[in-house]
């Protein structure tokens, strides 16, 4: 089925069990990224370290296993980052999804497994909404109200 | 009624795969499909007899004015209205309500007024009246009592009473719940306590039967492309006595009777509320779209679609997990419901492989999803060319993703 | 260009006969005939590809959310403007400025605030202004001087300053007169003196080449119908950082981010502008005209219409008793007249006998006519399929008209 | 021609040469009537007597060939009229003209090369303005500004 493209066997696992859920309470970022035509929010959260190292990163809200899994998927990735590192990323993913770059250009490690939805452009603001959040909460200095 | 195998060969996009098998295009409630008699009358409208209306002297304005004022005759038997005048060419149900709030917050209703919708409008039916309260109009709700659609038709009394209610607005059929409010009886029950009524009948202007003498409301609207007319017509009926106290919506030619630098005055209804050159044809297709399905019949079209839907939804509810919104009897074509553990959208996109055309979403009624606890619903809905086999793969390919899901 | 006897074939329209004559239509400012390619477009999006737009996640929703996203891109790159969010679909220009004229009413402008418009305006570029009246907002007029259509733009800069003008809104082709504007000059001259501009294009969309960057206008508008496209579709461009601040017109689904029952939050532009269900197949045929326009080319067309005018204006100037308004050079498509002693109704009546389609009236131009001491003028426009022996046809005519009423 | 039958040869010299034209000073009805498609108007003049016959008609304003020669064959139709009368007058022209009575309901005398105007519906309008004029003019009882 065309769709397993979609839902490979590691989205769904993601989106039946999504890692670091749950808000965070001792967060100096935060972020809320809606994606208004289907009503689907994610809450982000980060702790960034005073080097600017993301040292836990959290999320919560609800959506469809896209952007369950892709949050998840997110959270695992830039554990760890540098905020330059997390912001480099988004901009990978952004281009790899909406097609301005080529496919070859891969995604590292887990986030390959997003790929699949560059075929699916109906789903691109699903995958991409978390990445937004993260976008938004590494750029706003401040914790945002979420 | 013709079967619907044989209807659907009248629909040219019905005959096409989705993803390797036939599609079945279960999104009617968002707009339906377009037979040919309609995609003809336009076409040939356009080879024969078109000119811009109102103003031309010269025989091929004369057709197109005619063409165009023919189609809005056509609407007033459609609806038996009064008269012609009472029928007002807009984009669709959206421009007719905020043609309406915005006339009617200049005229109508005063500053303290209240105007009383339920909790299921469609934002169409919300939205334009919440810009009316900059203008000190306030708006109440009626509850919606329970996911079923249950409404108290009997609180309108007090309510109207305590809040200075002016004027009732509600949805003929819930987009999202399928339920049908019983439009006469309470257009009858706001007549009697003094209020003015809009009818929203999106959902039910070319499903059935639909008349506004029997109805008795004051104003009604739909749009022409849930009723297989093209997109970007749709209509205000309005009683003439009432469109007559109505200032201008849109204001430019073709409205206007005279044009200083300085001022300008109104034609009568309905042209006062049509500025510049009209869909027209969006209106030749209009009425062939009602010649269509009075031909199919209306009471036949009605039957069929609440027949599939209650057969879906009885159907569905064998599926473990399921919840299936809106009522249990007298059911329009119109079926939404969530599963459990699978988001909506997942669920119409493994739906959509299957070649079942269906919507997920908020169905622009954020406020009773909300209400419900949901964000988004899938939701089913059909028409006059929809099948019983379409159906079938329909619970079908849900317990499928259900199992998919479920792992 | 290809010769103007064969773009003749590509209108069904143009083939018929009138009073047994071949049919001349000559009254293209008032809307033009659709070339077969623009009837095949529409007509196949409502065959293959159609559905409701933006919230579908089934395939053939997909494709026509695509179809009508990229007719937006389309007309983003026709106009040359930066980007497809600067594009709003309408019905048309009236609509459009409409839109403009409501929604910068309630945020661009402010009470005591003033707007510019010349006297040559089209009702629709004038009536939505006095709307604005009601909010403080005053008008004002840079005369036209003379039958030639000549504005004395130097004058913009003292009315400016004296009145608190904040928008200069004015008609890029007279609809009467076949006077061109100099666009880009006075776009200039308005920025120059912080005035947003306004163009109303629909005399010259489709036209002629046209670049909102070139004019450097703030807003522009124009009709789909005037420019082959069918009727319901126009477009109002807006510089993106103007369109963020205005708030929305029409309301209800499309367009809002977040309803509640009590408040609702707006998408940004265009879609915060597109309340409900747009009109789809009118903005496929929309792109299948501009296709169409460009594959004939503009500028062609623009030389080909002021030839004929021109050619037109000198022929029917030998015409005893006869007036013809507008300039004497570089005069677009257009040729307005008057015969004395015979009232326009009753010459273009004749005319029509002949087979020439023309029209008679005020054009929507009732404070120009009445400056020149005229309630109606005959008015012949051409486009790009009319022929030099149309005008021949037009000459004779008038000149026999004249002699049957001399009798 | 068929536009022969529009402008008959007497419709042609009423517009050429309108009978009782002008503004007429010493009226007691008068009303105006606007085409606004076309910008033509119409002034009406009466003088009734006391017992309701109208002794003088006139009319002014500026028109195409049928507004105008119907105004001007107006004039000598209700001239010495009752104002019942002249009301049947109308209403009969009403009907003849916008075909809700059949054609062999002919118009009497002069009017009935106002006939021709039935093929025409969209000069139906100028050719009832003078006459819509005249209804005004003799239902609201006093003088009406013009
Ligand atoms: C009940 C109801 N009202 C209003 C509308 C709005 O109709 P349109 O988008 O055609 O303006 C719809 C359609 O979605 C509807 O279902
Ligand atoms: C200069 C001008 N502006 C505005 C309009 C109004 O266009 P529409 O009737 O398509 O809204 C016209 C067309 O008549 C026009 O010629």
């Amino acid at each position: 089925m065309e769709l397993d493209e979609l839902y490979r066997e590691a989205i769904l696992d993601h989106a039946r069990h999504p890692r670091n859920f749950g808000a965070l309470e001792e967060c100096n970022r935060s972020a809320a990224a809606k994606n208004v035509s289907c009503g689907d929010a994610i809450q982000l959260f980060l702790r960034l370290s005073p080097a600017g190292r993301i040292e836990v990163v959290r999320f919560s809200g609800s959506g469809c296993a896209i952007s369950t899994a892709s949050a998840s998927l997110l959270t695992l990735a830039v554990q760890g980052k540098t905020a330059q590192e997390a912001e480099a990323l988004f901009e990978k993913i952004q281009r790899l999804l909406t097609g301005t770059s080529a496919p070859q250009d891969e995604l590292p490690g887990d986030l390959a497994v997003l790929a699949g939805v560059r075929r699916f452009p109906q789903r691109v603001g699903c995958a991409m909404l978390s990445w937004h959040a993260l976008e938004d909460a590494l750029r706003t200095g401040e914790k945002n109200s979420v | 009624m013709r079967p619907p195998e044989e209807l659907r060969s009248d629909f040219p996009a019905l005959s096409q795969a989705a993803h390797g098998h036939p599609l079945a295009y279960l999104d009617n409630a968002a707009t339906t499909q377009k037979p040919r008699a309609v995609l003809d009358a336009v076409r040939s409208f356009y080879e024969k007899d078109y000119a811009n209306v109102h103003r031309g002297l010269y025989d091929l304005s004369v057709r197109a004015t005619e063409a165009f004022e023919s189609s809005r005759r056509r609407v007033a038997d459609f609806l038996e209205a009064a008269s012609p005048e009472e029928i007002i060419f807009t984009r669709g149900t959206t421009e007719a309500i905020n043609l309406l709030a915005s006339s009617a917050g200049r005229s109508l209703l005063q500053h303290g007024d209240g105007v009383l919708l339920t909790e299921m409008e469609h934002h169409a039916n919300l939205v334009p009246w919440q810009m009316l309260r900059s203008l000190g109009i306030r708006l109440h709700f009626l509850p919606v009592d329970d996911e079923q659609g249950t409404i108290d038709w009997n609180r309108v009394e007090e309510i109207a009473k305590k809040h200075r209610i002016r004027l009732l607005a509600f949805t003929h059929v819930s987009n999202s719940l399928g339920k049908v409010n019983p439009a006469a009886e309470i257009c009858a029950r706001a007549r009697s306590l003094g209020l003015l009524s809009l009818v929203d009948a999106a959902q039910s202007a070319g499903h059935q039967h639909l008349s506004v003498r029997e109805i008795g409301c004051d104003f009604l609207a739909f749009s022409g492309h849930k009723m297989c007319a093209p997109t970007g017509i749709g209509v205000l009926y309005g009683r003439q006595e009432l469109l007559d106290l109505l200032p201008p919506y849109q204001t430019g030619g073709e409205m206007i009777a005279e044009v200083r630098l300085d001022q300008s005055s109104w034609k009568s209804p309905p042209h006062r509320f049509e500025a510049g050159t009209p869909n027209i044809g969006g209106a030749i297709g209009l009425r062939a779209a009602i010649d269509y399905l009075q031909t199919v019949g209306l009471d036949a079209v009605e039957k069929h679609t609440a027949s599939l839907a209650s057969y879906a939804a009885s159907g569905l509810a064998s599926i473990p997990g399921i919840r299936i919104l809106g009522p249990r009897n007298h059911r329009a074509g119109i079926v939404s419901f969530v599963l459990d553990k699978v988001h909506a959208h997942d669920l119409v996109a493994f739906l959509d492989q299957e070649g079942l055309a269906l919507r997920a979403g908020d169905h622009c009624n954020q406020p009773l999803l909300r209400k419900f606890g949901l964000a988004a619903t899938a939701r089913a809905s059909f028409y006059l060319y929809n099948l019983r086999e379409e159906v079938d793969r329909l619970i079908e390919a849900v317990e499928k993703t259900r199992r998919y899901f479920a792992g």
